[in-house]
């Protein structure tokens, strides 16, 4: 994964995934992956492919279709020394392993006093966009934030796509990476950047004065475009990338919100009871008196993601939305 | 080796399976030309398995299966266009084009989906077929799955649910050998599969799935256990699937030869000449069957073609339910 | 369950519980009921006693334990035009079923394009504080409110327990009603209030001019004693029971913080990602002008709950912290 | 019938099952006075089976276990007061205080609980194998969970995973008969427990959970098998809970003759009998035996209440682990 101070190198948020975890597996002897077609197949998404042949059976492991059990496996392998990352393909089929995660590694460490630590990554696919309909859609990360013990990361770029894994195992909790479906053919530049990846801060992707625009994963580029057709408008906004579900930087989105006095929040998961709720609430919280309008958020609608290209597109957040909405909010308290 | 049909019957099935084939290579198409998106997974190799098991059911019986189930509604009698139109994502799809490939519905068919969670169809078949029992209907429930699918604790509980309350349910496994890339013998510690279920006392026959007489006999003897005994029965269908697992599959997997070899022994390629063998049909025959399906196929495009959007203020629609209780 | 207009019955939220089961099974020969341990057993929370006896083994289902098989066999018993009854023990162990309960039972009506609606009713235990520690103790009645297609119901009175399910069943869609394990001793009166619960609207359960306390479920009960400690100090406390966690009456909690201009939320769930958030993001988005002080909230910490009984009430929100930081806010504000 | 101890040996498996008895006797009593909270699940008539098993286990093997562990703990070797303290909820039991009955975790003796899901330490223990097998120990993990346990899909995705990839695990199944107050006929088609394992292709064997002896002879060959041949291994013990499910039980599905039957066959009379029948044991030894297990858990009672209760301050410690990776 070293790119030379300086240097750098294109490739996709496939390819830096495979490398970050390949980089991992050539440094520590007790990383090891578990997944579903993970190795013969060559990863459902493509980013373990390779990886069987290079180092074997052992540390690739096929698992049968059996989520629970699999995660289980990671959680005892964990608790007896290993360093587990376990793949499950899709957020949709983690909730057949949700007791583990839940009722387990989330809670042993808690439970037993501090003696059973269980340093386990979990990597799943997540998100809407790609036409695969209602059981294939769903955009959890927000949702699974919920739950103490677990450290919830969405990789956005192509450094953090690299340099997350690493910084995740500097931590011996259990760290879910959710990475998004229509990031995986994203190209971009692997920087030395990635070395300093850390799964602890929120970034400001794009300073601005105007108004800030929350948001994580790959809503990050739906914020970043909105941003550029408002500075056209002459509306300057700041884009923060949380990064980071949990535990929440609330920091970096309060410093922006103190500056901007307006925040709007965009996320892909649904609207109730989301990440971005509580992003508001903390705002409201801790930054009341600072706001020059109320927070507002563009999530997805409640329902179950449709398949028709044109439904599925109403149902998620869109940059024209985006960019009206936050233009207008920069108007009105203007 | 199963006996000859008549030749009225012989013919039946095999445009059964030519409907099933020539509809799923279309799709294959129209999935490169764009016009069908998301997650399609094909069911060529396994027609005689649905072909086979519809012939023992009757309109009152239910359905429930996975996202692989094209064949299985064709071979209820949901009509292609109907189908095709959901597979464009058009209003006249079966499910207003929300559904698509993965989840085909036809309520008034019985036909229960188009399930993309393996495994996530047998605990709703355990549901019908209780359902089935308590309404007093002397329905059966037909739950087709993969293999794969034998290793999730969905299947375990299932089939102890449905065995242990008596269930009229036929469960109905289609092995073809693979799991997405992973071979039955690198998911399951026991790969014959009929004995797991002793674990469940529950009866288990296997078949070969690429007969399809022998499919529908052993259906129609299985069905008839269910709906005379109200117990639950399992059946293997030992079958291939000649393409890639969706359409995003390199198949690092298997090797060409293999496939070849599979393809030679194809359901539709053994009827043919079992037909043909003893004069039940001739090649005119054949290809009159051909144009049909071909025929069928067009129209249903044509339709799907011509057909409309949901209005997307209709987006929440049927989140709840619109007719009260 | 008829309580004669006029008279009342004293009893307890099970003794309710069971009336409300009893009478739809007694007037609606589909209604039937699975669960574990519901019959011989008595249920485990003897919600169900006697209805074995009385309704027979095939109304009154007692299951082995495998949750998402037989929550899966109430979604098909429900497709095939019964109203199953489901009882999952206690929501910690619902995690189990939720692949059936999110992917199938919440999904199916809008994605089959309106052809199957799932008529389910599950019930479960909820909540802590009966020193049962970290996998018995969750609070997830709010968590499970992000899902679009549920339901979501948390009776906190005696004539709710009694009339909610009936009120649920008016409904062909999946409703979960969750009964927070320290209420069944709970003695009340049932009135003909329950003859006309519905599922649709939160209730002012105590009214005030200074500031919302906005609640459900047990909580309530803590709310209404600090409503009172607070009138003692001259604040004048308005107490709102939301009963339904989704979809949410927002019209109610709106209203009142229009009046009070005031709002806090007391919220039993863990904080991060909250229904809690929900409420709080709700009255930013519509009704920011109108709040003389930022919406605070108190709710579970987010830790697992411990065991030791000190360790678990520090956990949980205390009458004490509502009645001090509500007083504040009024103070403050004032 | 098993072959009769050494005096030494004979004693010391009584002295073991008598000191759990003992302990458990007392919880009922420290419940009643409100000096132990929450859920409380008793081990009395199950002793032979944590005892008997344990003897084959060595310091470096894993134990992983449910609810109903105080029995488990105390014959792994865990101090009474440890266990007692954290049953009062205090800062010196082995988890603070914060786990209680249901979560006996001790780290240094390998023993991971104290599960309070049904069938949740199944995977646990799969994984527990894994990592043995990886961090090259020849170590076993023996899983303790009840019959009831099976009929969870969990049950089958780990058996199946730790025979498929062979993994040095030994499954004990208690199998008391009962799960809460359903009976194992009613929550099992197929009651012959033995016979699930066969779909798993995994060695089971079945003993008399009452028998001490007999318990330790079939865990010593299994885990001999295990450790030796790294593949997993099943155990069933029948045996039978004398008290109430939990301090809350009615008990209303079974009947006071049938707890009193099994009660004449409880696995410390069966040593007790045995060991005085072969003049291996006089009335004086046993009572002696007695004397030193209430005197153990008077000790552990003292300790217990003159405990500390954790500081408040610190209920967010150990959300995260605190030493770095
Ligand atoms: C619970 C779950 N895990 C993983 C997947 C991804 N997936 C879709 S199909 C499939 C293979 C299923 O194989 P099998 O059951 O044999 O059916 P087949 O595709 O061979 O017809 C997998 C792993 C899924 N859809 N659901
Ligand atoms: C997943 C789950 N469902 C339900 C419960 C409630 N419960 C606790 S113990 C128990 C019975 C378990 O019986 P068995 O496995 O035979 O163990 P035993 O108590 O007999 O030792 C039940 C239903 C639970 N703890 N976890
Ligand atoms: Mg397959
Ligand atoms: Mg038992």
């Amino acid at each position: 994964m070293s790119a030379l101070p300086g240097t750098v190198h294109t490739m996709t948020y496939r390819e830096a995934l495979r490398q970050g975890l390949r980089s991992v597996l050539l440094t520590q002897p007790d990383v090891f992956v578990i997944g579903e077609d993970i190795g013969k197949y060559g990863g459902c998404f493509a980013v373990t492919k390779g990886l069987l042949e290079e180092f074997g059976e052992q540390r690739i492991r096929d698992a049968p279709l059996s989520e629970s059990a699999f995660v289980g496996a990671g959680i005892g392998a964990a608790l007896a020394g290993m360093r587990p990352v376990v793949e499950i393909m899709t957020v949709n089929f983690s909730l057949l392993a949700l007791d583990q995660i839940l009722n387990t590694a989330a809670t042993l460490s808690h439970m037993s006093g501090g003696q059973c630590a269980v340093p386990l990554i979990i990597r799943m696919a997540t998100g809407a966009g790609r036409q695969v309909a209602a059981q294939h859609s769903h955009s959890l990360e927000g949702w699974y934030s919920h739950i103490p013990g677990l450290r919830i990361v969405t990789p956005a770029t192509i450094d953090d796509a690299a340099g997350m894994l690493r910084a995740a195992l500097a931590f011996r909790d259990p760290v879910i990476i959710f990475e998004h479906m229509n990031l995986y053919n994203l190209q971009g530049e692997l920087t030395a950047e990635a070395e300093r990846a850390d799964i602890e801060r929120a970034a400001v992707r794009r300073a601005g004065r105007d108004i800030s625009l929350i948001t994580y994963g790959a809503s990050l580029y739906k914020c970043l475009a909105a941003a550029e057709r408002l500075s056209a408008r002459g509306v300057d906004a700041e884009v923060i990338d949380l990064r980071v579900l949990r535990p929440l930087d609330e920091q970096t989105f309060l410093a922006s919100v103190r500056k901007t006095h307006r925040a709007l929040i965009v996320d892909e998961g649904w609207r109730s009871v989301g990440v971005a709720a509580e992003v508001g609430m903390r705002i409201m919280e801790q930054a009341f008196y600072e706001l020059d309008a109320p927070v507002e958020r563009i999530c997805g609608v409640e329902v179950p993601i449709p398949y028709a290209k044109h439904m599925e597109e109403a149902a998620l957040p869109q940059i024209e939305q985006i960019v009206s909405l936050a233009a207008s909010m920069v108007k009105h308290a203007g | 080796m199963s006996a000859l049909p008549t030749r009225e019957h012989g013919l039946h099935l095999l445009a059964e399976m030519l409907r099933i084939r020539c509809f799923e290579d279309r799709c294959a198409e129209l999935y490169s030309a764009g016009k069908i998106r998301g997650f399609l997974h094909l069911y060529n190799g396994e027609e005689g398995v649905a072909v086979g098991v519809m012939q023992a059911l009757r309109s009152e019986d239910d359905i429930a299966g996975t996202y692989r189930e094209h064949g299985h509604a064709i071979a209820r009698g949901i009509p292609m266009r109907s189908i095709m139109a959901e597979l464009y994502g058009k209003l006249e799809g079966c499910c207003r084009g929300r559904g698509g490939s993965m989840h085909i519905f036809d309520r008034e068919r019985r036909f229960y989906g188009g399930n993309a969670i393996v495994g996530g169809c047998l605990p709703l078949a355990v549901g019908l077929a209780l359902g089935a029992r308590l309404t007093g209907r002397n329905a059966v429930v037909v739950c087709f799955f993969g293999e794969g699918a034998m290793a999730e604790g969905e299947f375990h509980e299932s089939m102890n649910l449905a065995s242990l309350w008596r269930l009229p349910a036929l469960f109905v496994c289609e092995n073809n050998y693979y799991a997405m890339g992973t071979a039955l013998d690198r998911s399951e510690a026991e790969t014959n599969l009929v004995t797991k279920l002793s674990s469940y006392r529950m009866r288990a026959e296997s078949v070969d799935g690429m007969d399809v007489l022998a499919v529908e006999a052993r259906a129609r003897e299985l069905v008839d256990y269910v709906r005379n005994e109200r117990s639950p029965a399992f059946l293997e269908a030992r079958t291939y699937r000649f393409r890639a697992h969706s359409m995003y599959d390199p198949q690092l997997y298997r090797s060409k030869a293999e496939v070849k070899e599979w393809e030679s022994k194809g359901p539709i390629i053994g009827l043919t000449q079992r037909l043909k063998a003893a004069n039940l049909m001739s090649e005119a025959d054949f290809l009159q069957l051909q144009r049909a399906a071909n025929a069928e196929v067009d129209e249903a495009v044509a339709f799907a073609e011509h057909g409309s959007l949901e209005r997307v203020e209709d987006l929440t629609r049927f989140l709840y339910a619109e007719q009260p209780a």
